[in-house]
């Protein structure tokens, strides 16, 4: 690779991406699905399978001859869930395989830290799996872009489904991962369920480490509270959902209602490894595969990648792969629109634009920090699943309006995207 | 004059009493041998004397300064040396090394921040190291790992180390043990020059009559952690205390 | 004051797990003093022997049921468990759902069995090894261990629940006179609390009422003398090994529903449960359990919210703290013996 | 030469030229091939295997010399690493300042931890630096937010005051450089098929790694080396020939401090960023494994052991089924699928497991780790000396 | 497994043969360190033989690869013990033929008292003399019976060293230089239990360095010098031999 005006400008009749995943450590699992979508979106952009969403998205552009004509190609690598490990691979996808864009990740510690580089090494950054408000607020780049919703979003989106479920006079008990994607979930959480009148009685930090969180779901009875918010991920909300359950928390009644559990930010695997422990409790995704069968054509492109995913797999993908999938296609359009690979170019396709039919509904890509703007998707444990993957059913979805915030909202300050960086 | 100084010292292990009121002095140049029954407390003794115990009470003077609470480095910096019942020496590094290291810590100190020049470069040292290994004839085992040696070696090589730094006092704790019988008076030559060239104190322990009675310009006998007698060699000998309680008949037949 | 009942009782619990796990360690590392940092892999073998044996008394074949449609529209497959045709489906249900307690059964030889091939197949060649050798080549063998379960299993956690009678938590302050739902406690917890106490009680005895713990410390301290005096130290190590694997594997299998397994969960166990021994002492069984109780303790009055507002951070370095002070005051940790591992 | 024995010399020569032609000799497959995959001479890869083989040449002067095992020398690394881009944030991008103050900070902090720590020795000084660095990597990742960036690290941003340097141009990030030279400048050059890539900020580690690897020759053939040695050996005795042990065992432990400082300084010069993890204890048994793996007390063998396990660690995690498929698709598609399945788990997501494995083996088969394979290796083309009488024969000479 | 050693190879000892104890080239290596080379001899049932020789000249190493420790490791050769082949046994199974070895360096075990150094010899069958009895024997070690081993002074490890051998049933008592460290008093002591346990029938091994002492105790001698035999004979022979006194013996 050589120079060409920007970093990777790709030779020959290829172009290579780079997929960047947790393949050990504790989300491998969701590593693995990212993987498993992102091979599927390069079949279907080299022409291979169904298409999936290809057909129902709104932008015409692609039409499976790779990306402007040039066959797609990609490599992989084991982000272990750490940014250092996570930046060292994105290097050597950059430096030695040529990858013009890179994607994937499953953490936003991850996220930021290879949005980053990817801003030095003037390539694009199609953040996978990453909630925390920092990855499009205090820490975007020009280079990152971010189609996951975040912790404002989840706040934002829960609390008044909340405040109609279980009431307005509710007590708040915060369990919070004591980290950055911790503190921006309670925070976002707790602005907007007092904002409809609950009361926050305490929050209570958890070390990232803690595996057994019984001496923090012990008092919280004691505290008077009848919600136990719990702003945990991975293994950690796995295991402080399973203790809290153990405890019989959900069994007992407070202030004379039934105590509840919310879990701000759901995930299909989290679910699965707390197994029962899950049905019905509330919470929040970015899509959800059944979407389009249950709420009808405004998630269209739901059903088509389900279908192809499916059938290639066996069983229907997660919202980490759904994303891994969608910021591969939307890439592979914005090059195309933009007729060409310098991340400038693709960047000012990207900036403001409105999409659909990628399973989200009316999607908006904004130009001011890089986050995608589209419909949150309410959650709760299904009581009687059919089979492992049929684990929540979809409450309700507030529309993205309602979750859409200032760039410059509090939550969100700090940072400045620059201006992109075209590298070499 | 005397360059040790031993005033009732105690110790207590448990309710054993291993040291029970010593007094002893030691004369300058002389060399001064205590004697006992297993497990009297003679290398308890030294033990205090080196700063590996603390005793319960008395002090301990060794050239007009108390040696108690002193750490072992220091006390050795002061000039006192100490040769082990069971060899202690640098079992993972070669005999040369091994030799050198008393070298050094007699030119350097307790601590030098050494890091850069090589060793070989240091030619004083170098050489002070392989003097004591050619008079000790260990020369030809210069490089041999330590630990491969056989014991009558091992010991060898401990006492030249505690000799290459020149100590003003040399505590020896049963010297010969396990040597040859060529070796030991090879040992007893030496212990006796070495007195006679570099003027030093020597107290030794030990079990073998032969050297005791070669070396020793005085003698104290310890029981059960007391001084029983102190006297010179010859009327140790006719003790009949001593003959009874330690000495047994054939000894003194030898 | 009911918080802080509250608090004792659950580092009773937690102390329960860590001195357990760190009994099992302190077997192979205090007393035969082979740093194995593959500990944390049996623990986490012993868990997915509950995993496994719950999977086998499920394994089932699947029928097509026509009337169902799948995800993408085509017709349900269902599952049925064998056991359920073998014993009828209540009887087979029940036996599904006590698997947890059933798969003692299971993971007590399958433990012992690796605790011997790993002994007699690697750990046995690196006794008189440096202690560096022994952690390069059971970190290597935890990592390959983790692999083969992270190969069949994947690295979610999976839930192994406990028998449903064992749900829901017991009012201890409501039998103590404080207000109800003051202290709570979960069942299954409390069994895991009786079942160390037994298990650790079981393996006191075993070392202090037979003169079997003498010679493996005396084996330990010289190999080649008791030799000398005819005794087969060899096999008395393998099987020590074994109760240790045992031990280790027994602690993951009652853990199971605690936090659902995950290939990674040893290593996530495996510093604290050094440190766990070191507190205690090398070589000390009792000095470990004790610090396991008192680490667990503290760590719960660390986790207390009025105790995190004075000090904020308190519990994450609470453990590493409390290791620390204990170190530097007691050079031995609390009950630690001379000579063992202090260079 | 340079106050070196030959052999040593000859050492540091051997390093040196491996040093200057590694983006060769990492990268011995044309492009495209299929074994191209194993080329590792792109720069990250080359500047993260000298800066761990800075960190490991450290460890391994005070472990392969005084055998006082650390587990804690991460956190040194990633305080030496915090220091340098809070340089690079606060006073200039230039790597000089950044590598400089890691070095003395990564020093006073191993000072402090090692005043304590060496109280005990043993297993318990090994809790006892396990414990300071866990509580280093738990703070920094939460309560030292405000400091650390905690989950999402440290990078440097335009916001940054900068104080040295002047106002960014538009569209530029800021990068670390040396008096103007850029850290990621490259040049490649191309021969036939194959590319090599000449790095500025590799070449600029490289020469560091040299001179630390020097220094640490220096060391180990110095006085303070085999008093280090002789802590090991003896402690007692050396106490009752009139040394104080402590002093010495500090200095190994701060000066492999330091090390640990320059490596974690060195990082963020290469790659402008910080993050906890770096300081999990993971991170320091993963030196402990790359100074055995290679040779605990040898000379050359942590920086084998460091190239080892980073190279795996980056170049086996990257093979994914797709190269697997392209590697055997020469066969018939049976076979090919067969070979497929049988490497899959031991690539790619299964890296870890061919590590672990290999750990096994080599502790196994070279009890002296890689160095040892060297040299039976090196012994097999020389003649053998079949004198086993000789003393020469029952000696360890302890270095190299 | 009881057929006798086929000396027929070596006429020397064909003559002696079958011996209780036959020592038949033995060749031993620490490492790649050659040691032990090629060592033979015989000892009778109720003989007492001091192995006598200078610092170094493989006593030790020889008491070792008989006692079948493995280090030095026997790679060649056979040791024959009342018709059980020693040399294909492990160390404890040594041990439990009858063989018993009292170190050089004593070994007593850290962390044991003095009374569980002396149950750990009666652990595994067979066993020999009572606790009682070797208190009788040893009054000191029964006065500190409750102290940790290893803090004994020099003298009562070596005492608690041998009384450890005798708490076992052993037919070949080989001791590594017992009066090393001990009184006078106390050797005379140990001189006169020698006797006692030889005229119970044990054989035993004594290496020395205080040759005349051991000489006058040992019926027979065997002399090694850099891994070799040099003599074999009777005590007598080397006491009255100057000329072999002088060269290996420095008397
Ligand atoms: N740490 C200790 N704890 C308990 N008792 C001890 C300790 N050290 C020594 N003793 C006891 O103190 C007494 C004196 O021991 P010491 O080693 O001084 O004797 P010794 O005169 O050197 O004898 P020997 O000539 O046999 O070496 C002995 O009875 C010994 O058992
Ligand atoms: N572990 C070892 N490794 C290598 N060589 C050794 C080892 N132990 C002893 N040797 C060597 O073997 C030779 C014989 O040693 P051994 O201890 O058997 O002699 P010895 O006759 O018992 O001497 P001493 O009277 O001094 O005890 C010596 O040269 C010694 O250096
Ligand atoms: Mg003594
Ligand atoms: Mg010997």
């Amino acid at each position: 690779a050589s120079h060409a005006g920007y970093t990777n400008a790709p030779q020959g009749d290829t172009v290579t991406l780079g997929f960047n995943v947790p393949q050990s450590g504790p989300y491998a699992d969701e590593g693995a699905d990212e993987l498993r979508a992102f091979e599927l979106a390069v079949e279907h952009l080299n022409g291979g399978g169904d298409g999936g969403m290809m057909q129902t998205f709104s932008s015409k552009a692609l039409n499976g001859t790779g990306i402007l004509g040039k066959k797609v190609e990609y490599v992989t690598g084991d982000t272990q869930t750490k940014s250092d490990a996570a930046r060292a691979s994105a290097k050597s996808m950059i430096e030695k395989d040529g990858a013009v864009m890179i994607s994937g990740g499953s953490s936003s510690g991850v996220a930021v830290a290879v949005q980053a580089l990817c801003q030095e090494a003037g390539v694009i950054f199609m953040a996978g799996l990453t909630h925390a408000n920092d990855t499009t607020g205090k820490d975007k780049r020009a280079n990152g872009f971010r189609h996951f919703f975040n912790s404002y979003m989840s706040g934002a989106a829960l609390a008044p489904i909340l405040a109609n479920e279980y009431g307005k006079d509710r007590k708040a008990y915060h369990l919070t991962a004591d980290y950055n994607w911790g503190y921006t979930t309670e925070e976002a959480v707790r602005s907007s369920t007092e904002a409809f009148g609950w009361e926050t009685v305490n929050a209570v930090k958890t070390p990232l480490t803690q595996t057994d969180f019984s001496a923090y779901i012990a008092p919280v009875l004691q505290s008077g509270a009848d919600v136990l918010v719990l702003n945990h991920y991975g293994g950690n909300m796995v295991n402080s959902l399973t203790n809290a359950v153990q405890f019989g928390l959900r069994d007992k009644m407070v202030n004379g209602k039934k105590f509840e559990i919310v879990v701000p930010l759901y995930s299909e695997l989290m679910a699965r490894g707390a197994g029962a422990n899950i049905k019905g409790i509330l919470g929040s995704q970015n899509w959800d595969w059944k979407l389009e069968d249950q709420l009808g054509s405004r998630y269209s492109g739901t059903n088509a990648f389900v279908q192809s995913f499916g059938t290639k797999y066996g069983f229907p993908p997660s919202q980490a792969a759904h994303t891994c999938y969608v910021q591969t296609m939307l890439y592979a359009d914005a090059v195309t629109r933009a007729g060409s690979f310098n991340p400038c170019a693709v960047v000012e396709a990207l900036e403001g634009f409105e999409f659909d039919g990628m399973g989200n509904g009316p999607t908006l890509y904004r130009a001011d920090d890089h986050q995608c703007f589209k419909d949150v998707v309410v959650v709760k444990g299904k009581e009687n699943p059919e089979n492992e993957y049929d684990l929540v059913e979809i409450v309700e979805v507030t529309p993205a309006d309602q979750v859409t915030y200032a760039p410059d909202h509090e939550q969100f300050a700090g940072g400045s995207l620059g201006s992109c960086n075209a590298g070499a | 004059m005397n360059i040790l100084e031993i005033k009732n010292v105690n110790k207590r292990f448990g309710g054993l009493q291993a040291l029970g009121n010593v007094n002893l002095n030691v004369a300058e140049k002389t060399v001064h041998a205590i004697i006992g029954p297993n497990g009297a407390g003679k290398s308890t003794l030294l033990n205090v004397l080196v700063g590996k115990l603390i005793p319960d009470t008395g002090s301990v003077m060794f050239d007009g300064q108390s040696v108690l609470g002193r750490k072992p480095y220091e006390i050795n910096q002061m000039g006192i040396s100490r040769v082990f019942q069971t060899p202690e020496i640098f079992d993972d590094l070669s005999v040369q090394e091994n030799m050198l290291i008393p070298c050094f810590a007699k030119r350097d100190g307790a601590f030098a921040m050494n890091g850069y020049s090589s060793v070989g470069s240091q030619r004083d040292v170098m050489d002070k190291a392989e003097e004591m290994l050619v008079e000790m004839k260990l020369a030809d085992k210069r490089h041999m790992h330590a630990a491969a040696m056989s014991r009558g070696d091992k010991r060898r090589l401990e006492i030249a180390m505690c000799l290459a730094q020149d100590p003003r006092l040399l505590l020896l704790d049963e010297p010969t043990a396990g040597m040859a019988r060529a070796d030991t008076n090879n040992t007893i030559d030496l212990l006796k020059q070495i007195k006679e060239e570099r003027d030093i104190t020597i107290a030794i322990i030990e079990h073998d009559m032969h050297v005791v009675f070669s070396l020793a310009e005085r003698i104290t006998v310890l029981a059960q952690g007391t001084p029983l007698v102190e006297d010179t060699p010859d009327n140790i000998k006719g003790h009949p205390k001593v003959r009874e309680a330690y000495l047994g008949e054939t000894q003194v037949a030898a | 004051m009911d918080a802080i009942l509250l608090q004792i009782l659950n580092g009773l619990d937690k102390g329960s797990a860590y001195a357990l796990i760190a009994l099992g360690l302190t077997l192979i590392f205090g007393t035969l003093g082979v740093v194995n940092f593959a500990h944390g892999a049996l623990f986490m073998i012993g868990a997915f022997c509950a995993v496994t044996f719950s999977k086998l008394l499920t394994l089932s074949h699947t029928i097509i049921d026509d009337t169902r449609k799948d995800f993408l529209g085509n017709p349900m497959k269902v599952d049925v468990p064998y056991i359920h045709e073998f014993v009828g489906q209540t009887t087979g249900d029940a036996i599904i759902d006590w698997a947890v307690p059933l798969s003692i059964l299971f993971a007590v030889p399958v433990m012992i069995a690796i605790g011997f091939i790993m002994e007699r197949g690697l750990i046995k060649h690196f006794y008189k090894r440096p202690h560096a050798d022994q952690i390069l080549v059971t970190f290597g063998l935890a990592i390959v261990l983790q692999e083969v379960i992270k190969f069949f299993y994947g690295a979610n956690p999976i839930p192994t629940p406990a028998p449903a009678v064992f749900a829901g938590s017991f009012d201890f302050g409501a039998m103590l006179g404080f207000d109800p739902n003051t202290i709570i406690y979960p069942y299954w917890r409390l069994v895991y609390f009786g079942f160390a106490a037994v298990i650790i009680g079981a393996v006191f005895a075993f070392l202090q009422f037979t003169t079997f713990g003498m010679v493996v410390r005396a084996g330990m301290a010289d190999r080649e003398t008791v030799g000398l005096l005819g005794i087969n130290i060899d096999k008395r190590f393998t099987i020590m090994f074994g109760i240790a694997a045992a031990v280790a594997g027994l602690a993951g299998v009652m853990y199971a529903p605690i936090n659902s397994p995950n290939y990674h969960m040893g290593m996530d166990f495996l510093v604290l449960s050094f440190v766990v021994v070191v507190v205690g002492g090398m070589g000390s069984l009792p000095g470990a359990v004790l610090a396991g109780f008192l680490l667990g303790i503290l760590e719960s009055f660390a986790s207390m919210s009025a105790i995190l507002e004075l000090i904020p951070g308190i519990n994450q370095i609470i453990i590493y703290l409390v290791a620390i002070i204990i170190l530097l005051t007691r050079p031995r940790g609390l009950m630690g013996r001379k000579g063992v591992m202090e260079e | 030469m340079f106050g070196l024995s030959k052999r040593d010399a000859g050492l540091l020569f051997v390093v040196a030229l491996l040093c200057l032609f590694a983006p060769f000799i990492l990268n011995p497959f044309p492009e495209g091939s299929a074994m191209a995959q194993f080329n590792g001479g792109y720069p990250d890869l080359m500047q993260r295997l000298v800066i761990f083989g800075i960190f490991a040449i450290g460890f391994n002067i005070l472990f392969g010399l005084t055998g006082y095992l650390s587990f804690g020398h991460a956190a040194f690394l990633g305080v030496g690493s915090y220091a340098a881009i809070w340089m690079m944030k606060l006073l200039t991008m230039n790597v000089i300042p950044a590598i400089m103050v890691s070095v003395l900070v990564a020093g006073l902090f191993s000072l402090l931890v090692g005043w304590i720590s060496l109280r005990r020795s043993g297993i318990y000084f090994s809790i006892l630096t396990l414990a300071f660095a866990q509580m280093s990597y738990a703070l920094a990742y939460s309560v030292l937010t405000p400091i650390t960036g905690g989950e999402t690290g440290l990078q440097p941003k335009h916001t940054d005051p900068r104080i040295l340097d002047g106002a960014l141009p538009a569209g530029q990030s800021p990068r670390a450089n040396l008096f103007g030279l850029d850290m990621k400048a490259s040049t490649q050059l191309q021969l036939g098929d194959w590319v090599f890539t000449f790095n500025a900020g590799y070449y600029i580690a490289a020469a560091i790694m040299l001179v630390a690897f020097y220094l640490s020759i220096r060391i180990f053939r110095s006085p303070l080396g085999m008093m280090l040695r002789a802590v090991k050996s003896n402690q007692q005795r050396m106490n009752y020939t009139g040394l104080n042990s402590k002093p010495y065992t500090l200095a190994a432990f701060v000066i492999s401090g330091m090390y640990a400082g320059l490596a974690g300084g060195l990082l963020v010069a290469m790659d402008t960023q910080v993050g906890a993890e770096r300081m999990f204890w993971t991170a320091s048994g993963e030196v402990v494994l790359m100074t055995i793996l290679g040779g605990a007390g040898t000379l050359i063998g942590p920086i084998l052991g460091a190239g080892f396990i980073k190279y795996m660690e980056n170049i086996v995690s990257k093979i994914n089924d797709n190269v697997l498929h392209g590697w055997f698709s020469f066969m018939p598609d049976g076979i090919e699928n067969f070979m497929v399945t049988i490497i899959h788990p031991f690539v790619g997501k299964g890296w870890h497991l061919t590590l672990g494995l290999l750990f096994m083996l080599v502790v196994i088969f070279l009890p002296g780790g890689l160095v040892e394979g060297g040299q039976r290796i090196g012994n097999l083309f020389k003649r053998k000396k079949a004198d086993p009488k000789s003393p020469d024969g029952t000696t360890t000479t302890p270095a190299e | 497994m009881n057929t006798t050693p086929d000396f027929s190879k070596n006429a020397n000892h064909a003559s002696t043969a079958p011996a209780y104890l036959s020592v038949w080239d033995i060749h031993a290596y620490y490492g790649e360190s050659y040691i032990v080379q090629g060592v033979s001899f015989n000892v009778h049932e109720g003989e007492i033989l001091a192995l006598l020789g200078r610092n170094g000249a493989g006593k030790t190493s020889t008491l070792r690869t008989l006692a079948q420790i493995g280090d030095p490791e026997l790679r060649k050769g056979e040791v024959w013990l009342d018709h059980q082949p020693l040399h294909k046994m492990a160390s404890h199974e040594a041990s439990a033929s009858g063989m018993a070895l009292v170190p050089e360096d004593r070994r007593i075990i850290a962390g044991l008292t003095v009374e569980e150094n002396l149950q750990l010899a009666q652990i595994a069958p067979p066993i020999g003399w009572s606790l009682d009895r070797i208190y009788e024997l040893f009054p000191r070690l029964k006065e500190r019976r409750k102290q940790e081993g290893v803090t004994l002074s020099g003298g009562e490890q070596q005492m608690l060293a041998i009384a450890r051998a005798l708490a076992r049933d052993i037919k070949v008592l080989l001791l590594d230089e017992p009066y090393e460290g001990l009184a006078p008093v106390i050797v005379d002591e140990i001189e006169k239990t020698l006797a006692l346990i030889k005229s119970q029938g044990i054989t035993t091994i004594l290496v020395e360095q205080n040759a005349v002492r051991a000489l006058k105790l040992a019926d027979r001698a065997v002399i090694m010098d850099t891994g070799s035999v040099v003599f074999d004979g009777t005590a007598e022979e080397v006491l009255n031999n100057a000329e072999l006194r002088a060269e290996y013996l420095a008397i």
